[in-house]
């Protein structure tokens, strides 16, 4: 059996399947259908300073091989969080990591301090990609002055491994990338959602109450591969991929691309226990192709 | 919660767009309990246009055959393909999901009023309400007595009113127009259905005073709490109407504002 | 019956549907399965000065409801086009209109200049917006500069319908779209393909001889149809939408979002008797919803 | 060129990969003429796995019956649903496609050498070849005996030489190492299989001096020349395998540099 051990800056995942912000609650919505502590990590839900009630209904749309949503980062804030959330959550026994997300550099910096100080939370991931919050949000992932200035802001006060979670709605991605890596991001994960928007024809009225929301699921593998391996040869910092993840072959491809770890989001919905079966495929794979380690494996794409 | 592949044991239509389909553990483990207004969500085949699972509320659960019910309307793509299913098929469920209707310990006069494929999850309900010796009336209504279902099955747990839009079976119109709703009020009201006629039933609850239970269809992605697309908008805020519902009171909804 | 024709600059097509640039060959290979003569328009492959080989086979990859290609503009050059294509398809009871492509400004404008003298060809789609060739293309599209730079250059040269094809690999298509409208375009045209790419696990090797490539296809429609919504409410002049369209239902979103006519694309190849399906569920649309004209349904979505 | 619906006329299972399915159009309307090496495109279900028709040989034409013949081996999703179709099944086929096989008029003997399921044009074009009063030999290659398919079919228009992996049946090893390609040299030879296989037939044809014809089975989108992705390279440049394609003189390509 080859190795599954991950670095992600300071953070050693015990295997490179992890699940999404958004997709998979706090984890405890998912027990029934696995052993958590089976997972490298979990992400949860995007926290704001600021309770949310976020965007009215309706807000999801299917598309082909896909899914619009504009939820809005509905959540309680981040004090529930660490009284009422924390305390269930630090009990897994796999690396829970906040999604933080915010409309000022002042609340980002705010709610990371509050996770800082939280001993079982080992890592952040900077959310400046939500495409689904009027302000803030996205805006802050599609320039790279704004993406620097939010990562220096929040690495000031988070002294743990800071992910910063990319946009995909922008021309080049890698020079993002780029921009968070000199501030001192320990790594990158990506993609979050495409903005996207679909139209019932009968009604005339969008979809979602916000009209347009974000894109997930296979239908953006293709882009999302291509993003992750640009950005591997831009930085040197691991990479976390995503978009689309729904078997051991795409969490392969996105490893083969340049991506370190990967996440499972939209595709939880539909096989609540998909994290674990990709995680036996990618064991098997690596076996069966006689790696030692999943690491032996990061950007390992051949040239035709 | 489990997400399990059931057997198709039987499919039936009932008319040219409902399907009654009767599903069984492939590993034939026996069912857990389930509650009346609880749903299942069904994984179709993952073609573009059904990438997603579809809830589906249990429309009877028979522990002596350890059978689920699924009665099934075609509206588009997903439910078309779970009507097509054959018995012998599999068809992955993740269940029980939801909440349940509020069944109280005091015997009360019970009305289920449902509207199309809203019936689906009253059956359910009328046979745990009659086993515990509650009054059970059902009214039903559709555009014409072909749309008004399992109504032998409905029989057996109390007594059927029904309006059809023609005519055809029952009286005229609308199920708000239904002259049992001019007699004596019941003590409950449970209702399923279109939303017009559901916001029509919490109106007249609402004006007589009696507690009125609602399941709503809200669109879904996951069904068991972590995608928040399924909010409902109540009295506390928007909440998961997956798991905080698809069961609401319908004085804590925001329908009648 | 509703009113079917619209204007796109100078330009009446006789209905919105036309069919996409490098997905409808030169029309000729369409004949056995409809009447070309039905068609609104219809935009042949990109042309370029110089003839071109095109990129190394493999060229296509299938993804989840959608797929990759990088055929790479793969053409006989403009002066064969002149000369042994124009003289046969001239004769088709539809407009044709030609994709020009090219790696520098010169060569786009060489290119218009050549095609500004055929009496038949009453526009030019000009594609600043291909993925797949190494120069020029899609860095054309990707600012607002340079897009400007090569729509003036063939402004000046080319008198007729001047249609600019986007990129939507782009933070803001809508900046590119103003900045080509402020150049003196006559109607903008989008989308054209995703950068994409996929890998083959077993061998892991990528799909592609040139590993990226464009990804078209329903899979991109929610994003195609966000972009030209984006872009109905920054520009004054015709959008041509495209992106996925397979059926009437998708044309119509389209149109609700602000595009004035269409393109088929990738559908094409399975069903190549597409457009006119499309074009008949359009025209009962109209009818049904009681609307006069086609026209009066563009960017007609409601609030919800 | 059409594009019309064909009826599911019979699917039988050859062996636990590959399956002959006889189809004929749905409307009746009778066959076009149609060339042995010349294709169709199968239009599967518009899932998200196969949004792409899949091209298919035409295996047979049965004109008395008015059916095509297609044997299809399961390697992904798309054949994996082809093969799954049942008799009354409708079909959408784009048809027919592709060039042909250079069938001379001047008698010869012909070798057609095939591997795994590219046996399956070489049927319609031995028939084709015998009919012409052409001496035909056939040489198919497999790994074991049951893959050597449709051997009673193929014994009608020719002599069958075989090689299998195992050596179950015929010759053990390869085709290019069959003894029947040291003996006297054939006037013409087409092949159709795998990669390495029709390279090394290539290799002997050139060798030997014989006019040689391969079947490539490049990867499509449309198949009828409209988007220029099954691309060959060949002497005369890139060349569509769609429509200069599918079957090409081995000399025309580049394999052998
Ligand atoms: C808790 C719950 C229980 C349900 N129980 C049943 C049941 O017992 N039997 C049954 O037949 N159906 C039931 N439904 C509805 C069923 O889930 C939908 O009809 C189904 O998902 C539609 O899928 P489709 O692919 O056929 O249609 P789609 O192609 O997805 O949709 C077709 C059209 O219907 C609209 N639509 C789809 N779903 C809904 C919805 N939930 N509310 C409003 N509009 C919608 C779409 O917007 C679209 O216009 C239930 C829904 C919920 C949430
Ligand atoms: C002109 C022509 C004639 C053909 N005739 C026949 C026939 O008579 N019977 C038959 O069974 N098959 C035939 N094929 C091959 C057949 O088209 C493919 O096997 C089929 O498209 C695979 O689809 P799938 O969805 O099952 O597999 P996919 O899921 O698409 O592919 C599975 C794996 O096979 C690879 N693959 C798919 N297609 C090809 C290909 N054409 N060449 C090399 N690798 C490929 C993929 O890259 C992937 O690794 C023919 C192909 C062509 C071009
Ligand atoms: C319903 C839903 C909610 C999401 N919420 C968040 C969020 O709060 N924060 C975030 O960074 N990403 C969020 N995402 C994006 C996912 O984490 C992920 O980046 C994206 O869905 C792409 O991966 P996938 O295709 O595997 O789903 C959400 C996605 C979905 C579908
Ligand atoms: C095989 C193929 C070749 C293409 N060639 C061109 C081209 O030469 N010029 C161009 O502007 N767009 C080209 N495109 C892009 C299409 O015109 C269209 O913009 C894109 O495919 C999106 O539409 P669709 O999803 O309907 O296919 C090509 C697309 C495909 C699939
Ligand atoms: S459907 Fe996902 S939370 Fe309710
Ligand atoms: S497959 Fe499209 S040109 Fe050959």
């Amino acid at each position: 059996m080859a190795r599954l051990d991950v670095k992600i800056g300071g953070l050693t995942l015990k295997n490179p399947v992890t699940t999404a912000s958004g997709t998979f609650g706090y984890g405890t919505e998912y027990i029934d259908f696995m052993d958590l502590g089976k997972l490298g990590g979990i992400f949860v839900k995007g926290t704001t300073i600021e309770p949310r009630q976020g965007n009215d209904y309706p807000r999801m749309a299917e598309t082909p091989s896909g899914m619009l949503n504009s939820v809005g980062l509905q959540n309680k804030g981040v004090d529930y969080f660490v009284e009422h959330l924390y305390p269930v959550i630090k009990e897994y026994d796999t690396h829970m990591m906040v999604n933080v997300s915010g409309s000022t550099v002042e609340d980002y910096v705010a709610c990371a301090e509050k996770l800082a100080d939280l001993e079982k939370m080992p890592a952040i991931e900077l959310n400046i990609s939500c495409p689904n919050v009027k302000e803030g949000g996205m805006a802050f992932g599609t320039s790279c002055r704004s993406a620097a200035e939010v990562t220096r802001a929040v690495r000031a006060v988070f002294p743990k491994t800071l992910i910063v979670k990319l946009s995909p709605n922008v021309t080049s991605v890698s020079d993002i990338a780029k921009a968070v890596e000199a501030e001192g991001a320990d790594s990158v994960s990506l993609v979050n959602t495409f903005l996207g928007m679909a139209i019932d024809v009968e009604s005339r009225r969008p979809m979602l109450s916000t009209v347009t929301g974000g894109l997930s699921g296979p239908c953006i593998k293709p882009i999302a591969v291509r993003m992750v391996w640009e950005v591997f040869r831009a930085v040197n910092i691991p990479i976390i991929g995503m978009g689309g993840i729904c078997t051991w072959q795409d969490a392969i491809e996105f490893i083969l691309a340049g991506a370190a770890a990967i996440q499972v989001g939209t595709y939880n919905f539909i096989d609540p226990a998909a994290p674990i079966k990709i995680l036996e495929g990618i064991n098997n794979y690596l076996d069966r192709h006689g790696f030692a380690s999943v690491n032996d494996l990061v950007g390992q794409m051949q040239q035709i | 919660m489990q997400a399990i592949d059931f057997t198709i044991r039987a499919n039936e239509a009932l008319n040219d767009q409902n399907h009654l389909i009767k599903v069984a553990p492939a590993d034939n483990r026996p069912l857990p309990d389930m509650l009346p207004g609880q749903f299942v969500q069904v994984q179709v085949d993952n073609s573009p246009q059904v990438f997603l699972r579809r809830p589906i509320s249990i429309n009877f659960v028979d522990h002596e055959r350890n059978e689920i019910w699924l009665l099934v309307q075609q509206i588009g793509e997903g439910t078309r393909k779970i009507c097509e299913t054959a018995p012998g098929d599999l068809m992955n469920l993740i269940y029980p999901l939801g909440n349940s209707f509020t069944i109280p310990e005091k015997k009360g006069r019970f009305l289920l009023i449902g509207g199309g494929v809203g019936t689906a999850p009253l059956l359910f309900l009328g046979k745990e309400l009659s086993q515990k010796q509650h009054h059970v009336d059902f009214l039903l209504g559709g555009r014409s007595e072909k749309d008004i279902l399992q109504r032998d099955h409905f029989e057996q747990y109390g007594t059927l009113y029904c309006t059809t839009e023609d005519g055809t079976l029952g009286e005229k119109g609308f199920v708000t127009h239904h002259s049992l709703l001019q007699a004596t009020p019941h003590d409950f009201i449970f209702t399923c259905g279109p939303k017009p006629m559901m916001v029509a039933v919490a109106r007249y609850a609402k004006e007589k005073g009696i507690p009125c239970e609602a399941s709503l269809e809200n669109l879904m992605a996951c069904g068991f709490g972590a995608c928040l697309c399924c909010t409902e908008k109540t009295t506390r805020g928007n909440v998961c109407s997956c798991t905080e519902g698809p069961v609401f009171n319908t004085n804590t909804l925001t329908w009648l504002d």
